[in-house]
């Protein structure tokens, strides 16, 4: 077998064993030859000795979703060869460390031995500098039976260890020992080969919550408070990493503040307080964290302050699965919090929307003065993927939403922070500190009439309720609108997904309609839910909605908010905590399509019509 | 319900401060508390030390969690903007403000409920951080606006409404907060406004976290079990109906001794505690005589009152995040947006 | 005008005026001469000196739910006079304090003046006694006026001040007062009577809070473990005080331990620890406090360990309206807790379905080994309802589940804690100390396999959690049963309602069918929902569903869980805090019908068929 | 990863405790913890202690929040039951446990992110309420499992793994937990097995709440500034790439040394540690003292070990709430459901 640019490669490592970075590099290099990569990274929830894998897809067409069955495992972690086997497709290589020999129960599979530990060994005493090394000549093996361009890896460690000059030597090194071994010992007819392509336009290779920290800066929020917790912890490190960057003064002071919280009902008071002191301040999450915020987001709701929230999901309920993804919060985001409360949600489906979604959401917040819920996920904020470059458009000014100044407060007669004077629901608000005998006003959880001050009455307090919702409403104007594809030939079966399905997905759509399915897409991209959606639900008379959890949220999400037959969707759900695969929506597709005969037909008719 | 005086015409030879404000312009709405409750002072010592120190209302922010106590900031400061947020989380909403905006004064008022049981771990968090604020606890022993259960501060052995003891040793914030490295804790009685007036300006003098434990007697959810006679009729009304209905009207309590004195308080219920002002010669810049000094006062059954506690390296969060001068909610675009031509460096960083 | 047995009195007070008690006497009174009565406690949140109301209905045909117009105003509160006079029904009466002559801007009422501060003065010197026995002589003038059976309330006063003998006399010569000054000075024809009736069943006069407390202490939980929040508090205090009532040993001590938390993380945490270790333990709170618990709900929902959550619903979002009814925490109740979870709810709709249910509500949670939700309200919680005794099966077992015993646990080859044995979805459950060498095992909340071991296999934890819901789905056989009634002539049209409204419901459908609109009926009491309620949807093709809160939660759960078309459904909502009249209902069914042109057919056809 | 140890084979002359049970029997699962991590010293002086108090492993319950250090429960006593919950909220668990069953012995591990950060006010308040139990605290001053961010109890202006001051005063957990009423307060060292094992035991045998301290070198994100050779390659790696990526395998760090003395001890990133053994003639009985003792000695930098503080008046929640005898799990539906009479009576209360 000959693979050029399209296959999967597996490694299977030790937590803690310095092969983080050796892996990354390798799928760095792969992106820097052109070819497009994705690497997805499994890891335990633990520091050092449990298993983890590196799982990298290289595919010359640009699929970059998962892709069941490994081409070639570098299986370096003992105690996972015999599952890890099973994954090797037919004819598929097997590297390992041979320095200690080994039988594998597969004949199918081509195996290939290096010494890594005796070759370090022989040339490292420092049994650190072995451990550490070992990856690297593995590295410089690969890159000889990849037949990759030896250059670009040699310039990417010298970038890599730029900071610490004098370790580029050692790497360089212990590079070169690995590729003589493949030169002189190894076969040149390995059938797998990383070929130079041509980009077709600029791409970096990025994790989202890198990109969302970026966001954040240039959304110009100034207040991160945050508690960690796995995987939205590298979120807020990516701001701090920027704002010093970026944010110094000149006396070398921080034009904006980190402040890691003692829990999460704290981080999100912060923030909340920030939001109201009129700073954009956001918090990062995941599961847990939401929990504990949701009685404070119906405070934020209620009272109206404008406060951004990253929920990096992970694999629910309860602590779960922190290392894994899922799509899973979306209804204890969509109505956190007791009482009637209703959030805006923001499903980003790479990094790339990331951080245009960050950008966005400080300026929706602000317009709408309601929490913005950005719902990311483990895969789409932890792992690299590679996407176009990021822009920005030096025009584009902040919003900040109907706020008074002191100027515009001199010029009014009557105020009242909760009067709907536009018809569109959203009140006007001030800034504490503004203006000495004007636009003061007292910020509450409890019931409130339109000049905030308190009251028990029932009517009162259902009236504005109701012109909270009359904002919520028309709140889609603000919002990322849903992004429609129609199938190149006419039929009324959709497809409706959202977030870090959508590779698997655009994959899937393409194998469906080689196999004559023809399907309409839609993406979600915010919730409350556009005319988009609405239209496009009208117009499929069978729908499949895909999601990454047990119950089927989105679906109930659509149906309550759009006041559609629940009974028009058809789920495919998944949440075993992986990125998704095309060929998992493909053969559920098909699955659902063979058992239910209402879609039968409907498909049936509309292939035919093809 | 009571006022906190506020007459009603305006007279025009009150006096004024240097802002040329008058006391009627630190006011605030009319109190919907009991009357005669420690609270009330509480707030017209708060009206009056901002007036003296002629704050300019609109720059200083009064947040507060729930409970009777944190409702007070709508009956005092009418030109401030407030923040009632909710049970034992002011802390994190105060620490937000304040980040946002470093240069108003932030003033929370607590109660003991909302500080020592649901907002113990904020409140202790808060004061590590040295936020710039005046914390007040409005500390009364018992949870008012629910009713009377017991909270965390209230004394070893003492009974509820209910007739029930408190088993539980009680928390003394001032004592804690001194451990936990606040660096201004004061303790005094709401009624001794001669005493607390200058507190609350020194604290809002301050910069740092300023802590002020204010013994608030609760009119009507007394924790102690002596009664005296005027008193009989209602106790024994609402003990023999099952819940408590009715309420009288009271005085406020207002005391009034000398430093180094003592000074026996009759609380409304008719029991009676034990206030000792600390003396000229206290010195207050120790943390572990302080807190020794809390103790020792506490085992002789005695409440110390004053200044216990006071660090002079004045630093706040601020200083140690090393946030730029200019408040942050007020920096624009062009302050903190990096713009397109960093945004390529960014992006050569990943490609 | 004459009324007997028929009208709405209304006492507008001041908080903390000693008027409540007093107010309950009368209520009370009325209840003890066999008329049905509904007193509603119409409160701020504050301690004194905001206005009170205390609206009691009293209505021979036994409707008690509350009711539009008053028919004899008691309007002691200056404060409110202008706007309690409005809903004084023409030829009404108002009674006020006469100390201070007034006038009262309508002539279409009558006017009744009692001098009670002046009678007060007359008598008394002491202030304190003046403002307690004020309400006293009102009392005492009312009964005259109303010419109540003066031996059942002076019973009652004895009964009341038996614990404080010495208050008898002086609260006797205070009614007494009023008695006379009324027979001296007011005319008898008053139009407004109260008259003995015989009660077909034997009655009690009680609180959902006090029926739920009790409840529990017949349940045999023994940990009680809360933090106070309005309108919870009652039923936390209620149990310790049954606690000691029945529950001491020989010794004095309590077989049972109720703690104040300091907060409500704490609060569920303690009644998870306790249930864990094999007591029947629970907690008590509202709407800001599930928020809180939301994260802990999740642990207990996936760790699958019991647990009673009574959420005694207020007036949301937020602190909301903390003295006000709602049915607003459906949502946030149902799907508490971030990832996939689903929580057991039961809907109580009288203080006897209180007892009932809570002494349910632990078999239901440990046979199912997951929490359980009971949605009471303030409605139910706080005010006083007239219902039947309760009663109670000395026969029936504590239901404790699948506990293993050290017996059973000798017996047992291999044992894993999540094992579906039954098929059943229930697995088997080991309590702390059983055995001294089997059966222990190690509870968390991150994904785990069937022997409780920690898991990252995304489909081992998948399997479990799809046993979780399996679970959950066959979990109706243990709960409560929706209570359908058929309307006397054959309809399609059906009501769904649940919880306080019901007798604001029983009466409205009286009333519709007399004007021709027959309506088949349903009560929900608990979800997951029942195969009747799912056929009464299924056979009733037009369907309203009244709930109390703004966003359809109930509509949005049914359309969800039954998947069935949310477009079935017409809802009928209201949120404005005061529990609902009959008329609300009446004219929202008539409004509904009116404007829906499908619903009109549906209507008219069945109206025809009648 | 790492053992704690655990040979494969049984072997027939093992040294057996009163039960006749080995050491082998207080055992657990296999560690997932970094080799060299302070936390698996802390479980192996767990099970040493068990094994020599004789306590039968299923009448103990092990308790703990999230965290490496939360993790260990799985790594000791198999017999015993055990509850993982939520980050920062073991001791509300762990009181309902109590609450239920008061004749087992109750374990509680947590880490200082779980004690002091988010667990903070949790902390406080099962302090108050002598809750008995042992509650230790494995110490490392940064939050392990979620890759080294400070942690409350972190000294002052040390640095983190990525060169950061921590900036705000540490927590002293020991000083905090004898101001709020614990009645057993010691700290210990986690490679100080001669230390350790006495005080674990001397914990499990008092009544009330016993709570130790344990410094537990976290190997992976040291804290501190200095580094020694050995570690150049990892932390230079590590930092080049720009996050953690390689773990050294280390040894666990013990240390020894006599009552009264003080020892320096070499942490895993080179940095120093001064810990000081309490003298045999130091009296733990006063309170205040107890408090003076601790912040006495961290002004001299360094970090006294051994029982602090000890009150005599052993006494828990269950005498304070008077709970019956038997434990509240194991009562029948006769001791507990008051039946229909009663109901009767109760009935008629409200007719
Ligand atoms: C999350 C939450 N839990 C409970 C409550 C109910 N609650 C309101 S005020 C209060 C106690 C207030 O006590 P304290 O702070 O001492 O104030 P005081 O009324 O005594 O001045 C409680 C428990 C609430 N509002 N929110
Ligand atoms: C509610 C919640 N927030 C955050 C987390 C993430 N988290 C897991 S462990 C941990 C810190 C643990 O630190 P520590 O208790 O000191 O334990 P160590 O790992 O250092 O032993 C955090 C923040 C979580 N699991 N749950
Ligand atoms: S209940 Fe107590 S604390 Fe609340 S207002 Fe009344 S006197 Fe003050
Ligand atoms: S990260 Fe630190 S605390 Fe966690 S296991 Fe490793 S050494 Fe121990
Ligand atoms: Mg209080
Ligand atoms: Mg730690």
């Amino acid at each position: 077998m000959t693979k050029v640019n399209d296959f999967v490669i597996k490694f299977a490592n030790v937590n803690g064993s310095g092969s983080a970075s050796a892996n990354l590099m390798f799928a760095k290099t792969i992106f820097r030859m052109g070819i497009p990569v994705s690497p997805k990274n499994i890891f335990p929830s633990n520091i050092q000795g449990l298993p983890t894998w590196y799982e990298i897809r290289v595919n010359k067409d640009g699929y970059i979703a998962r892709r069941d069955g490994v081409d070639c495992l570098i299986a370096l972690n003992p105690q996972t060869y015999q599952s890890d086997l099973k994954e090797l497709v037919k004819g598929g290589y097997l590297i390992y460390d041979s320095t200690m020999e080994r039988k594998f129960p597969r004949k199918d599979i081509n195996v290939i031995g290096i010494p890594m530990a005796s070759i370090c060994a022989e040339h490292y005493d420092d049994p650190r500098q072995r451990q550490l090394f070992k990856n690297i000549i593995c590295l410089g093996a690969l890159s000889v039976l990849f037949k990759i361009d030896i250059s670009v890896l040699k310039g990417l460690i010298k970038e890599e260890f730029q900071k610490k000059p004098k370790l580029i030597e050692p790497n360089l090194h212990a590079l070169g020992l690995g590729r003589k071994y493949a030169q002189e010992n190894l076969s040149s007819d390995f059938g797998l080969q990383l070929k130079l392509m041509k980009q077709k336009s600029k791409k970096i290779m990025i994790q989202g919550n890198e990109a969302s920290g970026l966001g954040c800066i240039f959304a110009g929020a100034t207040v991160a408070s945050w508690y960690p917790i796995t995987p939205s912890t590298s979120l807020a490190e990516a701001f701090e990493k920027y704002l010093h960057m970026f944010r110094s003064d000149s006396k070398g002071n921080i034009k904006g503040a980190v402040v890691q919280a003692e829990d999460e009902l704290s981080a999100i008071g912060m923030a909340i307080g920030a939001n109201w002191n009129g700073a954009r301040a956001f918090t990062a999450t995941s599961g847990p964290g939401v929990s504990l915020m949701s009685e404070f987001l119906g405070l934020a709701y209620f009272a109206e302050i404008p406060l951004v929230l990253f929920n990096i999901q992970r694999g629910g309920p309860s602590t779960g699965m922190p290392t894994r993804t899922q799509q899973s919060d979306i209804l204890s985001s969509a109505y956190a919090s007791h009482g009637d409360t209703t959030q805006i949600l923001l499903f980003p489906s790479d990094p790339k929307e990331c951080f245009e979604m960050s950008v966005d959401a400080f300026d929706i917040a602000e317009r709408l003065q309601t929490p913005v819920i950005f719902m990311s996920d483990l895969d789409i904020g932890m792992n690299d993927w590679v996407v176009d470059e990021l822009t920005y458009d030096d025009k584009h000014n902040f919003d900040r939403g109907k706020v008074l100044s002191a100027k515009d407060l001199d010029s009014i007669e009557m105020w009242g922070r909760y009067l709907d004077i536009d018809g569109d629901g959203i009140p006007y608000r001030t800034i504490p500190g503004t203006h000495p005998s004007k636009g003061s006003f007292f910020t509450r959880g409890t019931s409130h009439d339109a000049f905030a001050g308190y009251t028990e009455d029932g009517r009162i307090n259902a009236e504005n309720l109701l012109r909270i919702t009359k904002k919520f409403n028309k709140s889609t104007k603000y919002l990322p609108k849903s992004i429609r594809r129609n199938a190149k030939n006419k039929t009324d079966v959709g497809l409706i997904y959202f977030g870090s399905t959508t590779p698997a997905v655009d994959e899937a759509i393409d194998y469906l309609s080689e196999e004559g399915y023809d399907i309409n897409k839609i993406r979600i991209r915010s919730f409350p839910f556009d005319k988009t959606l609405e239209n496009f639900i009208s117009e499929n008379d069978h729908l499949f909605i895909l999601e990454q959890n047990r119950d089927a949220q989105m679906k109930f999400l659509i149906s309550n908010e759009l006041e559609v037959d629940i009974n028009q969707f058809v789920s495919i759900l998944n949440f075993d905590g992986s990125p998704l695969t095309a060929k998992f929506i493909v053969d559920e597709f098909k699955s659902k399509v063979k058992n239910n005969k209402k879609i039968i037909a409907k498909v049936k008719k509309s292939r035919t019509a093809a | 319900m009571s006022f906190i005086k506020k007459p009603n015409a305006r007279h025009p030879n009150l006096p004024k401060n240097k802002l040329g404000l008058t006391r009627r312009d630190y006011e605030g709405a009319l109190s919907t508390l009991c009357a005669g409750c420690g609270h009330d002072s509480v707030s017209s010592a708060i009206i009056e030390a901002c007036f003296q120190l002629s704050i300019p209302a609109h720059r200083l922010a009064k947040l507060s969690g729930i409970g009777c106590s944190s409702k007070t900031p709508t009956y005092f400061l009418n030109k401030s903007h407030g923040f009632n947020s909710v049970h034992g989380r002011m802390p994190s909403v105060a620490t937000g403000a304040n980040l946002a905006n470093r240069d108003l004064y932030y003033l929370g008022v607590s109660g003991d409920g909302d500080t020592a049981s649901i907002g113990l771990g904020q409140f202790c968090h808060i004061m590590r951080r040295r936020l710039n604020m005046v914390y007040i606890c409005e500390n009364n022993g018992t949870y008012g606006l629910t009713k009377g259960q017991f909270s965390a501060t209230n004394d070893k052995e003492s009974k509820s409404r209910k007739g029930v003891d408190n088993m539980f040793e009680s928390i003394d914030l001032a004592a804690l907060a001194i451990q936990l490295g606040a660096g201004f804790v004061a303790r005094s009685f709401s009624g001794d406004k001669d005493q607390l007036i200058p507190l609350i300006r020194a604290a809002l003098s301050y910069k740092g976290f300023a802590f002020i434990d204010v013994i608030s007697p609760c009119v009507t959810f007394n924790n102690h079990a002596q009664s005296t006679k005027s008193y009989e009729y209602f106790r024994e009304h609402n003990e023999a109906v099952g819940f408590l209905d009715v309420i009288p009207e009271n005085e406020e309590i207002s005391v009034n001794y000398a430093e180094g004195k003592s000074i026996e308080v009759n609380v409304h219920d008719g029991s009676k505690m034990l206030l000792h002002k600390l003396n000229k010669s206290y010195d207050p810049g120790s943390r572990r005589k302080a807190i020794g000094k809390i103790n020792d006062s506490r085992d002789k059954g005695e409440i110390i009152t004053g200044l216990i506690y006071l660090d002079q390296n004045e630093e706040d969060l601020h200083d140690t995040l090393l946030t730029t001068e200019k408040p942050l909610n007020q920096l624009k675009k062009k302050d903190l947006s990096p713009g397109l031509k960093k945004l390529r460096q960014v992006n050569k960083s990943f490609s």
